[in-house]
């Protein structure tokens, strides 16, 4: 299906939407509380059937957080970039996808441990690369280390 | 062939492992550190006990291979022999090792050789 | 597959946890896995991670668009050449500029034989983790011709910094054809004696026919990619997908497998790398002259925005997300290694196998850890 | 690019051992020990990241180091004499390695291989994971740059180590080690 069509089919699915295509994809930026419903939609849909989930990461804008969500779908060929926005910065929650895409789990255990986003009911929510006693989050813009030798 | 050459091959051996070892004990530099008589398990400390119950399975293995490894030793002194002996102790030892295959048939029946 | 055995001996206080930790053989690095027992069969496996993490992401958000690129080599450094061809792939899409016809079919050629460089060291070393000594050094003897060639031209063995924004750092070694067609041929000789060695060895296939299976819907789950998923039936090659750098032009077809275990994940690298060879065939006589790099400004600015770019490694499908603010050096850097997806699914594979065939099983994963942790 | 000056003087935390004297007998002694030691140092299979490959080439039949005595990789530290450090070490790693390290029988050496290991290599700046140089973990015998360093530099870090060995006092009275 080409952007039009998915747009469309969005819209029906989510009114408040936003979208941009100034990129390579699709943009669908819509705010983190109601991303698991849309998701869910989005994979179980046989028009849509998103069920390569290729790149879950997380950027961090100072004011916001903004979950990106790269989506591909393997029989229809078609790619969508789902982003979240999530606005609480000092603790960023947002609904783990696990239960949808089994590769979400290490995804969003290393956004967790590299950003401090917390996902609700992701079965194993650990940090996955630093130990549980680092203190911060590295990749937050915010993020101050005495013995980080900066230039 | 005495006696003596016995005790004193008994000697000569206790002298050779003994001498060896009090030899490296004595030279050796030995560092002694905190973790040095733990256990190695890839560089993280071991977790849990490994002191519990596991399968049955290895223990009937082990059985069946003791078996084996007593008829191997009573083929020893058999194999001194049986030149003198001649036909007699052929017969003998293939009943022998005949009662023994049948043994391993059962387990094998069983089911004791069944890999977990 | 074979579930558990029946009745559970063992009773639940005394759980029995081994580590097959950071310094272990089998796992190619520093990948610690910690497995449940009961006997001999996995009840479970969590593979924890961090042991070589590097803060590379951290790190590239402070060099500019000319460094960050030779960072990714020591990512996945058996395959050095396509991570960089990826970042420096991602930096023209940012300048919207496409490198000049040579350059491209220099990365084609460089990118497969690195492939093929790639694949013979993890056959090598599959031989060595199921017990046979000798495909390592014949695998070896391959891959030293291989990067003595990248190596003349390059300057490096392992970390080749040769890919920049806009096209490669110097032009061919003047050799460089002549040396390759010879090693192509050897290889094509020697894949034989390859199969002799392992494919029909009958222990081999024991240890690897029917072990560690995962199904085509797992494997988009787990989002596998690479020889890993084509083993399953996934077709999820990039270089036929989203062709990149002139592989539309290329005539070559992508391996598929449905066996899905082990065996099958083994079959399809080993006919990858005729593949590799026919690419090589196709372009070395026809290599395009001109220039071979774009011009383009000293400190590169890329315009405010993101850029996805996707290229096929030897593991399967890294992607560099980069997104960026206008300043010199990147705002935000992800990459998408293939390994993190690829060993999230060791878990669906290894429950209810042997401690055995979790070798086996890490063997054909083709792991590489610091492209794991990053 | 103002980098903090005090911050880049780390201290060395390497020292300096001189080398011993002593009699005809003792010396001679001593030269069988280390001659018998030398020749067969068994290194440790302990690679984490790049370097491990180039130490891989440098086992294998082109580069081969078995010519030197080294062929012999023990995957246990109970049996490995020598640790080569091939690979970057970070801090979730460093204890690892020092238990390893420890774990280690008398006489034990290490090899740093690799600018990763000598001061954290390409990965010095802006990184806050990485240890900047093994040495800060376990004491180092014998330094190699290179990143990675090719498996001949690898081959001459080995017999500068084996030089090395061959000039250790085992009998002979060390000097005092001048602080």
């Amino acid at each position: 299906m080409t952007n039009e069509e998915l747009k469309q089919r969005f819209t029906e699915l989510l009114p408040g939407a936003i979208y941009d295509e100034t990129g390579e994809f699709l943009n669908v930026i819509i705010n983190s509380e109601v991303l698991l419903p849309f998701v869910k939609e989005l994979r179980n849909n046989d028009t849509l059937s998103f069920d390569y989930l290729f790149c879950l990461t997380c950027v961090d804008w100072k004011d916001h957080l903004m979950m990106v969500y790269h989506l591909l779908s393997k029989d229809h060929k078609h790619t969508v970039v789902v982003k979240a926005k999530i606005t609480d910065i000092t603790n960023p929650e947002i609904e783990s996808v696990s239960s949808i895409w089994k590769t979400a789990n290490f995804h969003e255990r290393e956004v967790y441990d590299l950003f401090g986003v917390k996902f609700l009911n992701h079965p194993d929510l650990r940090r996955i690369f630093l130990d549980e006693d680092w203190p911060g989050h590295p990749l937050r813009k915010n993020y101050v280390d005495e013995n980080m030798i900066e230039i | 062939m005495g006696p003596a050459s016995l005790i004193l091959l008994t000697l000569c051996g206790i002298a050779f492992a003994g001498g060896g070892i009090l030899l490296s004990k004595a030279l050796a530099k030995t560092s002694v550190n905190a973790v040095k008589g733990l256990p190695y398990e890839c560089g993280i400390p071991t977790e849990g006990t490994s002191w519990i119950q596991f399968n049955v399975g290895y223990y009937l293995f082990a059985l069946i291979f003791l078996v084996f490894d007593v008829e191997l030793i009573f083929m020893y002194p058999w194999a001194v022999v049986v030149k003198q002996t001649g036909m007699v102790a052929l017969v003998e030892i293939v009943v022998f090792m005949f009662i023994l295959f049948m043994g391993l048939l059962y387990a094998w029946r069983k089911g004791a050789l069944k890999w977990i | 597959m074979s579930a558990l055995i029946e009745e559970d001996y063992i009773t639940e206080e005394g759980e029995f946890v081994i580590n097959i930790g950071p310094q272990h053989p089998s796992t190619h690095g520093v990948l610690h896995i910690k497995a449940w027992l009961d006997g001999e069969t996995i009840k479970k496996v969590q593979p924890h991670l961090g042991y070589i993490h590097r803060s590379i992401e951290k790190m590239s958000e402070s060099l500019s668009y000319r460094n960050f690129i030779f960072v990714t080599s020591r990512m996945d450094y058996i395959s050095a050449h396509i991570n960089n061809e990826a970042c420096a792939l991602a930096v023209e899409k940012g300048l919207q500029i496409e490198a000049p016809p040579r350059a491209q079919v220099i990365r084609i050629l460089m990118a497969e034989l690195t492939r093929l460089a790639s694949h013979q060291l993890w056959w090598g070393a599959t031989g060595l983790d199921l017990g046979a000594i000798t495909p390592f050094f014949h695998a070896f003897r391959e891959r030293e011709a291989i990067i003595t060639i990248m190596e003349n031209t390059c300057g490096a063995r392992l970390t080749q910094n040769y890919m920049v924004p806009g096209g490669v750092m110097y032009d061919l070694h003047p050799d460089f054809q002549k040396e390759t067609k010879a090693i192509v041929k050897q290889v094509k000789e020697k894949l034989g004696e390859y199969e002799d060695l392992l494919t029909g060895n009958v222990i081999f296939e024991q240890r690897t026919k029917g072990v560690g299976y995962i199904s085509k819907e797992d494997a988009i789950s787990y989002g596998c990619s690479g020889p890993t998923a084509r083993a399953s039936g996934v077709s999820c090659d990039v270089r036929k997908w989203f062709p990149y750098d002139g592989y539309d032009k290329v005539v070559f077809d992508e391996v598929l497998d449905t066996g899905g275990d082990c065996y099958a994940r083994y079959m399809v690298r080993m006919r990858e790398m005729v593949q590799c060879c026919d690419i090589i065939d196709q372009l070395i006589d026809n290599i395009p002259e001109g220039d071979f790099q774009a011009k383009t400004k000293n400190v590169i600015k890329l315009p405010k925005g993101e850029f996805y770019q996707r290229v096929e490694t030897a593991r399967g499908e890294l992607g560099v997300y980069l997104v960026s603010d206008g300043a010199a050096s990147p705002y935000r850097i992800k990459y998408r290694s293939p390994n993190f997806s690829n060993l999230s699914a060791l878990e669906h594979m290894a429950v209810g196998g042997k401690i055995g065939d979790l070798v086996a099983i890490m063997a054909t994963l083709d792991l590489v850890i610091p492209d794991i942790d990053r | 690019m103002d980098i903090k000056d005090e911050k880049l003087k780390l201290e060395f935390p390497g020292q300096v051992h001189p080398s011993a004297d002593g009699g005809i007998l003792v010396t001679k002694l001593d030269e069988v020990i280390n001659w018998a030691r030398s020749n067969s140092l068994w290194p440790l299979v302990f690679g984490t990241s790049c370097c491990a490959i180039e130490m891989m080439s440098a086992a294998d039949a082109k580069y081969d180091w078995s010519r030197f005595g080294f062929e012999v990789a023990r995957a246990t530290p109970r049996q490995a004499d020598l640790i080569i450090v091939a690979g970057t070490i970070v801090m979730k790693m460093a204890p690892v390695l020092k238990r390893l390290y420890d774990q280690m029988p008398e006489p034990k050496y290490v090899i740093a291989m690799g600018a990763c290991t000598i001061s954290g290599g390409p990965f010095f700046y802006n990184t806050y994971s990485v240890v900047k140089g093994v040495d800060h973990v376990i004491p180092v015998d014998v330094y190699i740059p290179g990143c990675p360093p090719r498996p001949e530099a690898l081959l001459h870090a080995m017999i500068t180590l084996q030089e090395k060995i061959k000039h250790e006092p085992y009998f002979r009275k060390a000097k005092e080690d001048t602080k």
